[in-house]
């Protein structure tokens, strides 16, 4: 039945949340940020047998419960109510951390104010105008196994990709790949490459909205929504 | 047997320019008992050491609204519109720290180490400034410990040696600023009897916690 | 889910040479099961960093015992007489780490920090060579990072996912030498089905966990 | 019925170990080495709510139980079984040491080999004999609020009271006091003060089985081992 979808008319947030839970492997830890990259978590399987880990503790975090089986005491990392699957634990902040430090989580996906042709992110502050704070996104880009930046590709007209970031850093390892709905892109040594074009997005159109040098090596496929996860 | 105190006593035992850790992630696991009391009494020029300025309403979000904060140090403020009113009208000043750099100072400063050698930071903003030392050919940043006067913190059980547990996400930050601080006080939601909690259940052992908050009579 | 293997997996799995990390205070809390097995395999050139050599029938001791080990990492030796003869025999290098150290590099190896900046030593043969920082005023000692190819570890309980417990001090090393080996091998007392451990009592999360010793048939 | 009691006719050992028990203060923290410091605990009256603590992670052992009561699962730093008075926790290896280094440790009582008149303890290794290793005793030196030494006065017909220590030192951290069966002795500024002697034994006695120059200022009053800890 999957075939009946017309993946040019879903909403870009959804578009970006499932390409990016297909990058997702099975029995990995995953953490997911605020906004499109919680959405990433609808669109997997959950014989999958991943886990979802927040900044805050929690390893293992599912689906926010039916109203009147929420409980204050289990939140994720924006103190939304969770519920927590078989096989979940709950530890401190410095142990959290530790995993998140140490190499031990898998993938971060994370949003992003800029990404530039080097693969940084910048996502904690514009300077000047609005100060949200790092959280934890810099101790996640820096330490993580793989970071994904999930994002719409522009923000009031502007491209969010561009050639060198203005906006501070959050941290300087570059990133493994920027998911928007207009693009897969993945920054390698010698440039910004594009992986893979939105559903109905010609590459041409991709270009004109980013503010970064592309590489395009030979033809670039459509993100194919169909497979799945 | 600590002594079990009321929310008075509190307010009494904490000055006005206090350097103190409070507890909590976006307001779970924060005392709010003894937020709500501090903010009731009108202390002047805090330094609050907290994870994040939570919303209006819950976390630190009380004692900013109420005007007793001049500093706040901890790593997220985005939720909170008058934290970022009264930084930018310069009333309060705000220290950024990388949520894994802030906790990780604050074990330090109550463990006994001389800083904290992390990954984390370099080549941002949170570098300029700061000392780096290389380790088998690698470069991390040295952030150093952090310490305060008191540590305001919230348990799920305690018991009259003062043995706290916390309860799921709640945990956070503190069996962390329970070592950190020269008076720990803890706000439990359950006082128990000695040797109801289990020895491996304990995540503060009581030698660590100064007062506990009396039961409401 | 985690593959529960057997200890003849786990002989097979640990080659001659290896760096291993092994838990126990004094035999406490050590995985018996598989010092054995690796005793009676004949391993050669093994490091190992533990706490201590403990006794020749535990702990550590059967390793050293059978000629396995050539280097030991750790902070006490002063029971084990096998250890004592090896090391004045020269077939036995010994390097001690004060037990505080020994534990926060370790620490630091699994948690992804440069190292641990300490008190203790300071002035002391276990500065000899050592860089020092300077800290707001303080001098500490700059100790590296710990990490192994593979740390054997002991828990109470255990669950498909790899969730562990421990028991009062047979805790000691287990869940700080779970984060900072490429390969973790638990055995534990029992094997419990998923869910049974409440989130609060799990020590160490199962992502931690590579491989758990079968239940005996 | 104390005053019956002959002090100077008891263990040497448990001269030293009911004179440490006065140093103790109630409620506070404190950690017992392996031999001697072991004995301070027979000494003190459990209404006092110290808390003991050993290096491997109990904080509130109690005494040995009866046969068929113990649990290999609860021992003290020397893998002697202890039994958990109440409200006793149990930690993890680096929480332990933590609060020895962290200044939450109220006092450690260790043995020695040698104290010098500057207050240095070695007690971890003699060169070229034996090698026990420091296991905590380097911590446990360099982070306690009070380091007490406990140990016979002389070994093999020598002091262990030297000038300077010849064996390796455990921390360049001055101890605050030494008690032996002849002596209680303060390493101060400005020298060794001796401040009692041990039961039956005379300020010269002392003074001929120490190797250090001891400072005797006024009168020395002798132990008071009556007194009620």
């Amino acid at each position: 039945m999957k075939d009946l979808i017309d993946f040019t008319t879903m909403d870009p947030k959804e578009i970006i949340a499932r390409r990016v839970a297909m990058e997702i492997q099975p029995k990995s830890l995953v953490n997911l940020g605020i906004g499109i990259p919680t959405l990433v978590s609808d669109h997997l399987d959950e014989g999958m047998g991943v886990f979802f880990q927040a900044e805050n503790g929690a390893v293992g975090m599912g689906h926010r419960p039916p109203e009147g089986m929420t409980d204050r005491h289990l939140t994720d990392a924006g103190g939304s109510f969770v519920s927590a699957v078989p096989g979940a634990s709950t530890i401190d902040s410095a142990f959290s951390f530790g995993l998140i430090r140490g190499g031990h989580l898998d993938l971060t996906v994370l949003g992003g104010l800029q990404v530039d042709a080097q693969g940084h992110l910048a996502n904690w502050m514009i300077p000047g105008q609005f100060v949200p704070g790092m959280g934890g996104a810099m101790d996640l880009v820096t330490g993580a196994k793989k970071v994904i930046v999930a994002m719409i590709h522009s923000a009031k007209g502007k491209s969010k990709i561009v050639q060198t970031c203005d906006l501070p850093l959050t941290s300087q390892r570059r990133v493994n790949l920027i998911v928007t709905e207009m693009a897969v892109m993945e920054p390698r040594d010698d440039g910004l490459y594009l992986l893979e074009t939105g559903p109905g997005i010609s590459v041409d159109e991709v270009v004109a909205a980013t503010d970064a040098t592309l590489v395009i090596d030979g033809d670039i496929p459509e993100m194919d929504l169909s497979r799945s996860v | 047997m600590h002594l079990a105190i009321s929310l008075d006593e509190v307010v009494e035992m904490i000055p006005d320019g206090a350097r103190v850790m409070l507890s909590g992630f976006m307001g779970v696991g924060t005392p709010d008992g003894i937020v709500r009391a501090l903010a009731a009494s009108g202390k002047k020029d805090l330094t609050m050491i907290v994870n994040d300025a939570a919303r209006p309403h819950c976390g630190v979000g009380p004692l900013v609204k109420a005007g007793c904060v001049k500093k706040f140090i901890g790593s997220h403020i985005g939720v909170n519109p008058d934290v970022q009113e009264q930084m930018r009208a310069g009333v309060l000043e705000v220290e950024l720290v990388p949520q894994g750099t802030l906790v990780e100072r604050i074990r330090a400063g109550g463990m006994g180490l001389g800083g904290v050698l992390t990954p984390t930071g370099l080549g941002t903003l949170i570098a300029e400034g700061k000392p780096t030392v290389e380790v088998e050919g690698k470069t991390y940043l040295l952030e150093t410990p952090l310490r305060a006067d008191f540590a305001l913190i919230a348990a799920r059980s305690c018991d009259y040696v003062g043995n706290l547990t916390y309860m799921l996400t709640a945990t956070n930050f503190n069996p962390i600023m329970a070592l950190a601080a020269d008076v720990v006080i803890a706000e439990p939601e359950e006082i128990v009897p000695v040797g109801v909690i289990p020895p491996d259940s304990v995540k503060t052992p009581g030698v660590l916690v100064d007062h506990v908050i009396k039961r409401a009579a």
